[in-house]
């Protein structure tokens, strides 16, 4: 027994109570602690994920009161591997960030605090088993990241920041209304429970609370228009920051919103839905895209738009549908972050960020450049590279359930993609390089966090199968809500005296 | 139909009517006011609403607070039974414990909102949202 | 392990290795190269036989590798051109930087083409495709030279095509749940109508990308001569090629199932025949020799694209032909006007005459492939042209034999343009210490010069195998009768009735040739093209007084209506169209955050007004 | 315009939301298998928690209120990353009003009153109403009404974060103490004593004086760094 899911929620938060502590006493230590922890969380959340194959879903009880009383944390297939994706961005872009703000000491002291824990409020949002629960680790993401959205002064972050804030605040009141709606229903809390009872609502209240869910977690999962705060936080946020965002947090947002889908209410036209307004997503980010001249505003736009493409691949709702969802929510988060980090090298020395401030830095930054041609290549899904088999995989989940006006939107779009990551790779390899543009030498911690999501990117799309067969679990485990229900609630009553 | 000054059903929901209402001017004030002050105020309106209409759903008519205290035990014996029946006329205590974790994330929210508004201030020397678009399509 | 394997494994290595070469040293570099395509060839055509297959599993996909005659016909020209542009392309491209990747795509192209021509599944057939496609763009790219213009043209449109593909892909996929090409062939007839009908058009939207047919053919220009030319021979040669076979498959296995298969092989050939034509007249009118190659491909591709549409069993040999004889001739065209490029510095015709005696290899190369290339006898081009147009009189195509037929009268045009412009002519000061291109450079060309010479005595050299690729496709064996299908041949493939014409011809030809250079050494009055006479006019200095200015200028005021506008300006407007609405787009997000939050009541009320409906 | 937009956008809202909360019987929980019940009978009777609200809080939903704790620790963190100038400006005490020494005398007397209060709610957290976060924010007042009668009341950062980070590892540590014991995440691991004494269910007194302190340090340095803000 190495450990239970309840660690991740535990010593990560140990961990950040500790970091001012220790900081007194050893500084550098601020800059481990993180690392040793998630390096802890990742073993533990690979053996767990063994041990989930092996002998089904962990359900585990806290405080010693079995489901719906207490709160419980579920790792399912499907949750595990999430956690263990959100877990493995997370060392990543820690070992990316060792270095950040090297020299002021208080500021490393904070950032590392809210990294920590907005990653754990992501991992918290996915293992729980309760929606109040959920909202408060939402909120724990949140501030997380409103903080490190406003992290650099001088420059308008604190904009973005508030403009986050402001939809993030009516996130939660959405989210309060939902939870008010369904207890005052059902007089639980309980997401198996709530699953389980949810024909005993009066109607109306089924849909309003869905609604209030779709919308309060829909600004999590940027879907459009609840997205606005999107670009600004991404193009403001530092690098790492930028990448956590797009590999972690907003799959926390889309996993709560599918669960809220999938699992606690079953209304007929949620999928079609779904894949209506993740099209519209799609649509609008990637045209809004193409315009950019700001190189993590189009990273932003681009992110948005595969949340969308992964909302449309939930909402096909097959077994096929779900897979290329959950497959493209990990490649996403692989390549996203990798464009992010190593997109950050190549604005380094400028505040505004233009794209044509990279012309020509391929020569002085060559692996950096590198990564990021091979991330853009393989993000807009050009075979062999990992973008290509979840793009497969959503196309031909799509054409089994005969959506053919959906795969003829999609490829549009992603030529509209291609055309916008093209021109930025060709700026950044044959433009002649502006003059007043300093380039600066990633870190060797940096690229070795640059490197990790380079080669998953070729491993993954050389041997797909090395992730398959827990994408095709997970997605099982997502489809069967009954057997959800019953791992949950057939948990032993426990309090022990 | 009878019109009464005092329908009792209106008197019976004027705890959800009012709470929505406050949502409603927490709204307004977030969504129409210019002043980021202002739209923090209504941030926080909207929390207050929110967590009355939270706790009226819990209410139980002529509940008390879900306290055994000693006044409410008297000299009864603790058995099974007798909790139960105490319990009855007891309102419901879980929106009671969300509602205090409700106030406090509203409160770290509150806080982090006016620390961001002191930056803006900083940054841009005014509190009008409309001035405050530097980062836009 | 199976050989199949192996080729793609040495394929992948040796491009990785030559790409870390470069770190090291530019000879373990181009020695890595060398020895990795040569070792393909070598393995490819003495260890991997026709009919051998391997296959596996994916990702949970049945992917299956393997050779046939059909494919195989198609490696002899990849593989083929491919060795000798490598060759060429150690001398060329000596001295240029960032050569690892130079070799490193070359390579990888290479390989995605014998991916496709081995792939027996669509999967596996779309991933080469996309390689190829993003290999080739790499090398596009690759001089820096218009990259967001011509590379971005090229990337876009094919991946317009690969992903019309893609949809026909999954489409085939969730009809039959399985990938395999020929189960899917099989089974193509118990289609639905509405598929039966879309699958092959979105199939042939792909092929035609590659193929450069119009009006998909806009990035050809631009990319074909954005390359270095050490590529574009492949470029140009092999890899539109690609589209061919591709096409060759649809046309013969799925049209030919259709009940008004005739609409669609006749708007083909006509796509085709109209595709000859404007590219011939497009490349008549060019003045940059890379650009007129380019058009000239265009056009050439148009004859194969039009046999291959017709489709009677002539016309599909002819295409065959003609498709590896392009890639002889064009491919040595190519390397000479690289081989003019590396030795004076330009490829313009207005600014290079006269090298004839200063690149005679490069000249007699050129020569002889401008010959084949405009369908003279002896050489090949006349061998395969007669066929297509035999074999569309006899299919009653007599209209298309028309606009075949004057297509390639016009090219006599720029070949001639090409021919006089560069090496005939007055010598210049300015050029007067050019020398002949190195050895390695002018070797590969000759070869594949003398290649058209061979197969135009011996066309049945190449028709043996394009004989038995064409059975692989279904037609039938015509080992007793194909040397007789045509007046041209007798058994053994050997021209009958022309040979002693043709030798006759030749000598002439050659007679002449040497006289009048001979005489011409001694007779010319040599004066700068500046130097000439203007009717009373007074050039001002910086106009260019060359002859090859405005070279056919009576000829392009008459088809000037035909050309006046060209298919990318379309393109372009359609592009700076959408462009707007995609900046008009993005101002929803107008940077106000009081607005965003609107934006989440609005969403929320629409669905809130409409929740019956969306939740049933 | 936008006015109009708005409410009608939030008329609309009103009237959808009212629609289905009228439909709840007020007053009358109709629900019969909700957990309300068994909060209510256990607390008292196997956790000897009188205060149900408390048991909740600490026990039931102990995990919500680890992280709100987290949540507060955040803000805190927050507000001091977000408002920090850089290592060189340290900000200075913004000065509101100056005070008159009957204020300040006043104040100083408050003081300990107030901060015995707090103490008090929180210690009673589990026997009345009241508890961590109520005696949290009475602690701090009362920091709050030294900070603004006098004007160079110093906190000392240091203990502050000390105060809150040791608060804050003996919740984590109660809670993996119960992991450890055997049992699982902040399960209680001691004796539950008698209905209504002091010393009385088990772990949660703890934690709840924890989260007194916590909450008492956090929003007493959310105050101090709001108030160090001077432009």
């Amino acid at each position: 027994m190495v450990g239970t899911p309840v660690l991740f929620i535990a010593i990560p938060l140990l961990a950040a109570f500790l970091i001012p502590l220790l900081g007194f006493v050893w500084k550098e230590s601020v800059r481990i602690l993180p690392g040793l922890v998630l390096l802890y969380l990742l073993y533990l959340a690979v053996n767990l994920m063994g041990q989930v194959a092996h002998s089904g879903t962990i359900v585990e009880v806290i405080a010693g009161w079995a489901p719906p009383w207490g709160i419980n944390l579920v790792f399912s297939p499907l949750t595990g591997l999430l956690t263990t994706l959100m877990i493995l961005m997370g060392f990543i872009i820690w070992i990316y960030s060792y270095r950040f703000k090297n020299i002021d000491f208080r500021e490393a002291v904070k950032y590392f605090i809210l990294l920590l824990m907005m990653i754990t409020g992501s991992v918290g949002i996915v293992l729980t088993g309760d929606i109040f629960n959920q909202f408060v680790f939402i909120e724990i993401t949140s501030i997380s990241a409103y903080a490190l959205t406003a992290f650099y002064k001088g420059r308008d972050s604190a904009e973005a920041s508030f403009k986050y804030l402001i939809i993030g605040s009516l996130s939660s009141m959405f989210l309060l209304l939902a939870i008010v709606l369904i207890y005052s229903q059902l007089g639980t809390l309980n997401m198996a429970d709530i699953a389980d009872k949810a024909h005993l609502m009066k109607p109306g209240f089924k849909i309003l609370a869905l609604i209030f869910f779709i919308t309060g977690l829909g600004i999590e999962a940027e879907i459009f228009p609840l997205n606005g705060w999107t670009p600004d936080a991404y193009a403001q946020a530092p690098g790492p920051v930028g990448a956590a965002f797009s590999g972690i947090v907003v799959k926390a947002g889309v996993y709560a919103m599918i669960r809220v889908i999938f699992t606690l209410f079953d209304v007929s036209g949620t999928h079609q839905f779904l894949i209506i307004i993740g099209m519209i997503t799609l649509i609008i980010a990637e045209m809004a895209a193409v315009k950019q001249d700001r190189l993590k505003r189009m990273l932003a736009y681009s992110s948005i738009g595969q949340m969308g493409l992964v909302i449309v691949a939930f909402g096909i709702g097959t077994e096929e549908g779900v897979f290329a969802a959950l497959f493209l929510m990990l490649n996403h988060a692989i390549i996203k972050s990798l464009l992010f980090l190593s997109g950050s090298y190549l604005v380094y020395n400028s505040t505004e960020k233009y794209i044509h401030e990279t012309d020509g830095l391929a020569k002085h930054l060559p692996i950096t450049s590198f990564l990021f041609a091979l991330g853009a290549i393989a993000i807009v899904g050009m075979p062999p590279f990992a973008g290509f088999w979840s793009k497969w995989s959503i196309l031909s989940a799509a054409a089994h359930s005969n959506m053919i006006l959906v795969i003829v939107l999609i490829l549009s779009v992603s030529i509209i993609e291609l055309v916008y990551y093209f021109r930025v790779v060709n700026r950044i390899y044959f433009f002649p390089k502006q003059k007043e543009v300093e380039p600066k030498r990633p870190t060797i911690n940096a690229l070795i966090a640059m490197s990790i999501l380079g080669i998953l990117i070729l491993v993954i799309g050389f041997y797909p199968d090395s992730v398959t067969g827990y994408l095709h679990s997970a997605s099982q485990s997502l489809l069967e809500k009954g057997k959800y229900i019953q791992d949950v609630l057939s948990t032993g009553q426990l309090f022990i005296q | 139909m009878e019109f009464k000054l005092f329908d009792l059903s209106i008197v019976e929901y004027a705890f959800f009517i009012t709470a929505v209402l406050i949502i409603l001017i927490g709204l307004y004030g977030a969504l129409v006011k210019k002043t980021l002050i202002k739209i923090v105020i209504g941030l926080s309106v909207l929390d207050a609403g929110i967590n009355l209409l939270l706790i009226s759903v819990g209410y139980v008519k002529s509940g008390t607070a879900p306290i055994f205290s000693p006044a409410l035990i008297k000299d009864m014996p603790l058995t099974l039974e007798n909790i139960k029946k105490l319990s009855e006329g007891m309102v419901d205590p879980v929106p009671q414990a969300l509602v205090l974790t409700a106030i406090v994330i509203g409160f770290g929210v509150t806080a982090v909102a006016l620390s961001l508004v002191i930056r803006l201030y900083r940054h841009h020397h005014t509190l009008n949202i409309d001035e405050i678009k530097n980062l836009k399509w | 392990m199976n050989m199949i394997y192996i080729v793609f494994i040495v394929l992948l290595g040796g491009a990785l290795l030559t790409f870390f070469a470069n770190r090291i040293s530019g000879l373990l570099r181009d020695t890595f190269f060398l020895l990795t395509i040569l070792a393909t060839t070598v393995l490819f055509f003495t260890k991997i036989h026709i009919g051998d297959t391997v296959s596996f599993t994916l990702a949970g996909l049945n992917l299956k590798w393997g050779l046939d005659a059909f494919g195989w016909y198609f490696s002899l020209i990849v593989l083929g051109l491919g060795t000798m542009a490598a060759f060429y392309a150690l001398s060329y491209m000596k001295g240029k930087d960032r050569l690892g990747y130079f070799y490193f795509s070359f390579l990888i192209s290479i390989l995605s083409m014998l991916g496709i021509l081995m792939s027996h599944d669509l999967v596996s057939f779309f991933i080469f495709w996309e390689v190829m496609t993003w290999s080739s763009y790499l090398i596009v790219i690759y001089s820096g030279r218009n990259v967001q213009k011509n590379g971005i043209n090229y990337i876009l449109l094919s991946a317009l095509g690969a992903y019309a593909m893609l949809t026909a892909i999954v489409m085939v996929y969730a009809n039959i749940h399985t990938l395999s090409i020929s189960e899917m062939i099989n089974t193509y007839p118990q289609f639905s109508h509405v598929q039966q009908v879309w699958l092959p058009v979105l199939f042939l939207m792909a092929f035609s990308v590659k193929a450069a047919m119009m009006p998909l053919h806009v990035w050809a220009p631009g990319a074909y001569s954005d390359a270095p030319m050490a590529y574009t021979s492949v470029f140009s040669g092999a890899l539109s090629k690609m589209g061919i076979y591709g096409m060759v498959i649809v046309f013969v296995s799925m049209i030919s199932y259709l009940p008004d298969d005739t609409l669609f092989k006749e708007t083909f050939a006509w796509l085709g025949a109209i595709t000859a034509i404007l590219g011939t007249l497009w490349a008549i009118a060019q003045d940059d020799a890379r650009k007129l190659l380019a058009y000239s491909s265009i056009a050439q591709l148009g004859y194969i694209i039009t046999g291959v549409a017709v489709g009677t069993d002539l016309a599909m040999l002819s295409a065959l032909f003609l498709a590896a004889l392009h890639a002889l001739f064009k491919g040595t065209l190519f390397m000479a006007v690289g081989a003019i490029e590396r030795q004076t510095g330009t490829v313009k015709f207005t600014e290079v005459t006269g090298l004839i005696r200063k690149m005679p290899w490069t000249f007699i190369a050129s020569l002889l492939a401008i010959i084949a290339l405009a369908g003279i006898p002896p050489l090949g081009g006349f061998v395969g042209k007669w066929m297509l147009y035999e074999s569309l009189i006899n299919s009653n195509h007599y209209i298309l034999v028309i606009a075949i037929f004057f297509a390639s009268t016009a090219a006599f045009l720029y070949c001639y343009k090409f021919l006089f412009g560069f090496f005939l002519g007055q010598e210049e000061k300015e050029w007067e210490n050019v020398k002949e291109a190195p050895a390695l450079m002018v070797l590969p060309m000759l070869i594949l010069a003398a290649g058209t010479l061979v197969l135009g005595t011996f066309p049945g050299i190449l028709l043996k195998p394009a004989d038995a690729a064409m059975q692989t496709l279904g037609y039938a064996s015509t080992e007793g009768h194909l040397w007789s299908m045509s007046i041209l041949f007798n058994e053994w493939g050997d021209q009958v009735l022309l040979r002693p014409l043709v030798y006759a011809i030749a000598g002439t030809f050659l007679f002449f040739l040497i006289i009048l250079t001979v005489k011409g050494w001694k007779n010319t009055r040599y004066v700068s093209t500046k130097d000439i006479s203007s009717s009373g006019e007074v050039p001002l200095e910086y106009e260019n007084l060359t002859f090859s200015v405005n070279f056919y200028q009576p000829f392009l005021r008459a088809v000037g209506p035909v050309m006046k506008k060209r298919m990318i300006y379309y393109y372009r407007e359609f592009g700076s169209g959408m462009e707007a609405l995609f900046d008009y787009s993005r101002r929803i997000y107008n940077g106000n955050g009081q607005t965003y939050a609107i934006y989440v009541m609005i969403f929320l009320v629409i669905i809130l007004l409409f929740k019956n409906s969306i939740f049933g | 315009m936008k006015k109009i937009l708005v409410l009608s956008l939030l008329a609309v809202f009103g009237v959808y939301l009212l629609e289905v909360l009228f439909k709840i019987d007020f007053g009358h929980q109709f629900f019969l298998h909700g957990v309300k019940d068994f909060y209510l009978t256990t607390s008292p009777d196997k956790m000897g928690v009188a205060n149900v609200v408390t048991a909740i809080v600490v026990n039931f939903r102990g995990f919500d209120t680890l992280g709100e704790v987290t949540v507060l620790f955040l803000a805190t963190t927050a507000m001091s990353s977000i408002l920090y100038k850089g290592r060189h400006q340290l900000g200075e005490r913004a000065v509101l009003f100056s005070s008159s020494r009957i204020v300040m005398t006043g104040s100083k007397l408050l003081f300990p009153a107030i901060i015995l209060l707090g103490a008090y709610v929180f210690i009673h957290g589990h026997l009345t109403p009241g508890g961590g976060f109520q005696g949290g924010v009475i602690i701090a007042t009362g920091f709050l009404l030294m900070l603004l009668s006098y004007e160079d009341y110093k906190v000392s950062h240091v203990a502050l974060s000390l105060v809150e980070s040791l608060a804050g590892i003996t919740f984590a540590s109660v809670g993996l103490l119960g992991f450890l014991n055997g049992g699982t995440f902040l399960q209680n691991f001691l004796p539950t004593g008698g209905l209504n004494n002091l010393i009385s269910g088990g772990v949660i007194p703890i934690i709840y004086i924890a989260v007194g302190f916590k909450v008492g340090a956090e929003l007493t340095g959310l105050i101090y760094t709001a108030l160090n803000e001077k432009d």
